[in-house]
């Protein structure tokens, strides 16, 4: 039994806060906020690539370096509370685990280098309209090795050079890798509710692109990469709400109201005490959700989806209260509130909504419910 | 209980219903971003609305003739009011000045130099804001530092306002100061009507996290006012305070926003695998506690305007309907975000359903739970007026201001 | 404009609020709370009926005093305020309104009189088994002027000498009367969650029984009646969810910690501040579904369910956290907060839980808007 | 972040669970009725059972061999406790005096007398209770109002305590008396020991609204002990309150009762027109709720177990964990009763799913927002001692206790 980060892995962390009060203050995250031309900041991704965060989980045989998940969820962490306007949630969590996870061994060796140097951006592009994604519904094609079709909102799809693109083959629905910056590949930034995170309308038309690994149902492929995409992105809203939470804190200890702090009221008390509960929760899924991906237990297929829902809905919670506990003026736009709020958000859709993610937990509780039941009759 | 209006309330709706279509200003003249509120062409076309409406009687409905008004009911008024919002007219100019400060002036003065402030606010050419609140004294609303110090004559004052609405479109604002440091918080305080062109006073826009400039800083660097602009006694600023407070409960909030109906309608736009969101029993379960909720929250509307026109003054039912009507509103926009899944951060009034609006209330409903007194001020009210609970502590009760705690 | 109770209908209400702290004091709850045999106070009743708010809202032409139904929802409101055990709920909300509503003149004549004097009680006799009654699932059946089933829970199934019951008859579920003290009919009392409102099981063995009225869709005549007990039913959840409220408010005045009222502490007061805002939504949900009852308007609908659903909530709130505010004390037997802990869930299970008539809310809401789309398309 | 035992523990667990299993109490040859706790079948049995753990080197794992314990460590208890659990043993009788009440005495005195008392204790042959709560001292645990009065070489007390859980049973009682009330209230308690039937003692059973009677009021009437039965100081009987707070607090709450995988067997029993409840999509959101929080919950209770494991002292995570239990207990009973609808109301072990459980845990869910520090009290913990806010305003502070207000 241990359930924290070691203390190696709590040392990491304590450096990469560090480094990121350093590299990535508030004045670089408003700075992204402020341009619309922008959806991150590059010179804080070259030095993040350069700390080598971007290979903390890709095996040293594809050119990372290998710390370990544990330590890629401490930085993510680390990178949720900062804010820091990067494209590292699309490029590692998510594009990095597709390939890691589904991709061939060519695929693996082509691929990821470049990633986990930092040099190249990835994406995942699945969004088309409103609504859940579901395989019914998928409209972008796949056919002779060719990719039509608009996918939106991509998160950092004016970014990344690369991408993975679920799109229906002609027996059913596939994840693809195309190339960003090739042919047949028109984009435009869209705009969101968080400018310091870039999105991208992505229009295929006959864009190269090559199905990852052997193929096979690209939608349950999709559900495996974003389980532990879900375990990952926790770790970033877990960050993000302790941010959040801290700052009500520290603004109810420093503005009086009727003689004394507001923080010695219990209706700012309780209401950051309701926060807290949030966060533990959410702090404990994300624990448990990590030890399941780093030790690839079966356990992910449902504290995947846990670890989720405990992030969404308590960096969303931290996020609003916090602005509420600085009143006026944390509904101002100089103030910094209003980016964890969007943040939060951000978070909370980019995968799929916590709504999309609920069913998923209990569809497979269900599931499990059965195969117990199947088994117990077996016997 | 009967929802329907008795037969003179119903002669007089037809009456300025017609009188309404015939005279509303047309806004599709204006090129479509000076539609918008706070933009100098919807400012204008709806001061010539308020001259339109004073000069057919409509201004002030409840006002003596004398004054400008039309010697009508408070029913009327809200009447007028009601079909206003029917006919799509927002107007956040005037009725800071018309229902709130100029009432509160005039219970207090009754000189001429004051009284002739009136008849051109009537007619929609002066506007007025309210220069209450400062930096320090939020939800404390009588913790006010803005100093005012008398030299002769005149008043010389020097401080910081700010959530000021409208202050940079108003001609007039009605101040509130600390002329005594050495009372207790609620007893040094004295109240003043000033001209916002006033050398001293300067003004600047604060931008919100929604991107809007509705409100305002107001700094006031050794502004002179003449004692004749004096509004009450000295040091009894904090009875204007409560007289505008009075004025603000009876003028009835229009209501306006997405509502139930709106969700259902993105909910029917939004394609599953077996049909649309509509048809997700979890949705459901949503759309009928929304509807409960706002569906009340308009009833006690009613409720309101039956105790006025039964001539009683309406209770703190109001501070439950703000309740509803904040937090509903940011949990409304939340599901919609949620619904729209990963398409909901889209914010492009091009892509996103109805242009957008989602997204825009999803930010805009954090300063609904602020502005107008805040959720835990509200639950307050609801606490200490209506349950009749001990007020909390108070450890700057009979504490002269200056020895206050105040933090930074 | 006029959207509260007038000053006969207070003066009314006054009247009634003194009748029953004189005829249903505490003591007089607790004694039916305390003997397991019973299921209703009988001298209570007994003064009820002599009051004449039994024929409250039935017409003079079957033995009734025609107050008005605003009338008969005030006196709701007292009942549900002073915890009556009596069948008031059963006979007049229920039985007596599906006769009025969807009885033949004969039947009215025949069954009203007894109900409106006090002299026979009567019930609705729905649920055969967990889950939300549909047509579907209705056993009992309905053959040859017999019933034969099992229903249970049947609310004051003990006391009622006469039922409307829910059947399958040969083309479909109908509304069938009978007489409980007739041939084939047996009863036992159950146990319920409430011992203060008595239950039963009631089987039906070839009972002789008529169809109510000219027959027809029994299902759609029971929804009928059920958004008239509705509103009726808010009115006893309202005055209980005030009475909760003002339990919770005195005592927190009179009980000190840290040497003042605990009510001083935000915690009490913003909870009980929202315990208020509930029970503001269901008084206003309740005037409206009375105006809506007593105008036979269209929108009762919607107004009946809104009711309903307001009423369960503010009850079930105003309830939970009177105990709460109560502390240690709130959870003992001779303290009474869990007689409106027990009273709010009864009244929020006996003609459906709160979830089944969100959907019914729903259902409607979707069926208005529908009708306006096709008037807008016709047009 | 490793779940699994390490070796060690590993082996312990084994061993301990073989152990058990040949050793655990055999309630089946109890009538049912006895089975249930707070019987005197189930105490005799488990009493038993707490003399074969004393016999076996099972029995208070933690203290050193010469005191009766084992000499093991934490995580060596907590082991055995969680295996204890998986072999459905639920002993509510020893824990109080051997985990919380001993220990705090013997920090605080090592005269014969009271060392005495430890063996009965340790082999099952003694049963203690907490005599600290009062009518007027609940949230306010340092409000005590029972008088001790020194006569001689003895205390006379009288007065009145309350929520004795287990007193019933008990043999012996560690009992809060207030010896100065003009000291300031934390400043003149005193504790003191003895025996439950001391004359002038007397229990009476609370009815709680259940239905259950584990709950007691003691009734103290010149109560007699003597000062060789003082536990601590003259005055200070504040620390040896706080000692056994910190007893409880590292003493891991035992996990039981109905939770999501329960409401899943419940739904997927519940017919509707389409299947069951279980494919309900509004069910289907409830249920990954509850799965989130209450696994969250066991989870803390691993993250404690961490920090026991390095040594460390746990934190306030134990108040979010309570909070989520009380909470989610309450609601998700409620949405038990909805889910049978008018069916729900029945409470009969014969007609009621899994014998009425969801019933009989709806009532009880009251208690446990209550019991063990309020919801309030947590909340008060979690932000004043992990998030640094201040405490409320404490109008009692050095005042001296009979001057403190106290309402009724």
């Amino acid at each position: 039994m241990d359930f924290d980060y070691t203390d190696d892995q709590k040392a990491l962390k304590d450096e990469a806060r560090r480094f990121l009060a350093d590299a990535s203050p508030i004045s670089v995250v408003r700075g992204v906020l402020e341009d619309p031309a922008r959806g991150h900041d590059e010179e804080l991704w070259g030095r993040i690539a350069e700390q080598g965060w971007c290979g903390a989980a890709i095996p040293e045989a594809y050119g990372g370096h290998e710390f370990g998940y544990v330590e890629l969820c401490g930085l993510a962490e680390e990178l949720g509370r900062s804010l820091a306007p990067t494209p590292f949630a699309s490029s590692i969590y998510q594009f990095a685990e597709a390939v890691l996870a589904e991709g061939s061994e060519e695929q693996k060796q082509e691929l990821l280098p470049a990633i986990a140097s930092g040099e190249s951006i990835g994406t995942i592009a699945v969004s088309e309209g409103p609504g859940t994604v579901s395989a019914k519904r998928v409209k972008t094609q796949y056919a002779n090795g060719t990719l039509t079709g608009t996918k939106l909102p991509v998160a950092d799809g004016m970014a990344a050079g690369k991408a993975v693109v679920l799109a229906m083959g002609s027996d059913g629905p596939v994840l693809a890798v195309t190339d960003l910056a090739g042919p047949g590949v028109s984009r435009q930034m869209v705009e969101t509710i968080d400018p310091t995170r870039g999105a991208a309308t992505i229009v295929f038309d006959n864009a190269p692109a090559q199905v990852l690994g052997s193929g096979g149902d690209g939608i349950a492929a999709l559900a495996r990469v974003q389980d532990r995409s879900a375990v990952l992105m926790s770790f970033e809203q877990l960050g993000g709400a302790d941010r959040a939470l801290e700052m009500a804190r520290d603004y109810a200890l420093e503005r009086y109201a009727f003689g004394r702090p507001i923080g010695s009221y219990q209706a700012i008390k309780h209401k950051l005490a309701d926060v807290f509960i949030r966060n533990e929760v959410a702090r404990t899924s994300a624990y448990y959700g990590a030890w399941a991906l780093s030790t690839n237990a079966p356990e992910l297929a449902t504290a995947g989806p846990a670890a989720r829902i405990a992030g969404c809905n308590a960096y969303w919670l931290a996020a609003k209260e916090n602005i509420q506990t600085h009143g006026g003026i944390g509904f101002t736009w100089e103030a910094d509130p209003h980016l964890h709020y969007r943040r939060a958000r951000h978070l909370g859709l980019t995968i799929g909504s916590v709504k999309t993610w609920k069913r998923k937990l209990t569809d497979r509780l269900e599931a499990q419910r059965a195969a117990r039941q199947a088994e117990r009759e077996a016997a | 209980m009967n929802f329907d209006d008795n037969p003179e309330e119903a002669t007089y709706r037809a009456r300025v219903r017609a009188w309404i279509a015939q005279n509303k200003p047309d806004l599709t003249a204006l090129p479509p971003e000076q539609r918008l509120v706070w933009t100098e062409g919807h400012k204008n076309a709806m001061a010539q609305w308020q001259a339109t409406k004073a000069a057919g009687g409509y201004a002030c409905i409840t006002w003596p003739k004398e004054r400008g008004g039309a010697g009508g009911t408070l029913i009327e008024d809200v009447i007028f009011s009601q079909e206003e919002t029917a006919a799509e007219i927002h107007d956040p100019y005037f009725i800071t000045g018309l229902k709130m400060l100029i009432p509160a002036i005039l219970q207090f003065n009754s000189d001429p130099k004051s009284a002739e402030r009136v008849p051109p606010a009537v007619r929609g050419e002066e506007i007025w804001c309210q220069l209450f609140s400062e930096p320090s004294s939020g939800s404390d609303s009588a913790g006010i530092r803005t100093l005012a110090v008398k030299q002769g004559d005149e008043w010389v004052i020097n401080g910081q306002k700010v959530w000021n609405s409208g202050a940079a479109h108003a001609d007039y604002g009605l101040l509130i100061t600390r002329t005594d440091p050495d009372q207790p918080k609620h007893k040094g305080l004295t109240a003043f009507w000033l001209k916002m062109d006033t050398p001293g006073l300067e003004v600047r826009p604060i931008k919100t996290m929604g991107g809007d400039s509705e409100l305002n800083e107001v700094f006031l660097d050794d502004v002179r006012i003449p004692d004749d602009q004096r509004v009450g006694e000295i040091n009894g600023g904090w009875s204007v305070v409560l007289a505008t407070l009075m004025n603000e409960r009876a003028a009835i909030g229009q209501s306006n926003g997405l509502t139930w109906s709106d969700m259902m309608d993105l909910a029917s736009s939004i394609e599953t695998d077996d049909g649309t969101v509509m048809d997700d029993d979890s949705f459901r379960d949503l759309v009928a506690d929304l509807h409960v909720d706002l569906e009340a929250r308009r009833l006690i509307g009613f409720r309101i305007l039956t105790a006025i026109s039964r001539g009683e003054q309406p209770g703190p039912e109001g501070s439950a309907a703000k309740l509803l009507w904040s937090g509903g509103t940011q949990t409304m926009m939340s599901e919609a975000l949620d619904m729209l899944d990963q398409y909901g951060l889209i914010q492009d009034s091009n892509l996103s359903p109805r242009a957008g609006a989602f997204q825009q209330r999803f930010l805009w409903s954090c300063g609904l739970r602020i502005g107008g007194g805040t959720d835990e001020i509200q639950k307050n009210i609801i606490a200490e007026r209506v349950l009749g609970l001990p007020a909390d502590v108070r450890v700057d009760k009979g504490v002269p201001f200056r020895e206050i705690p105040s933090g930074r």
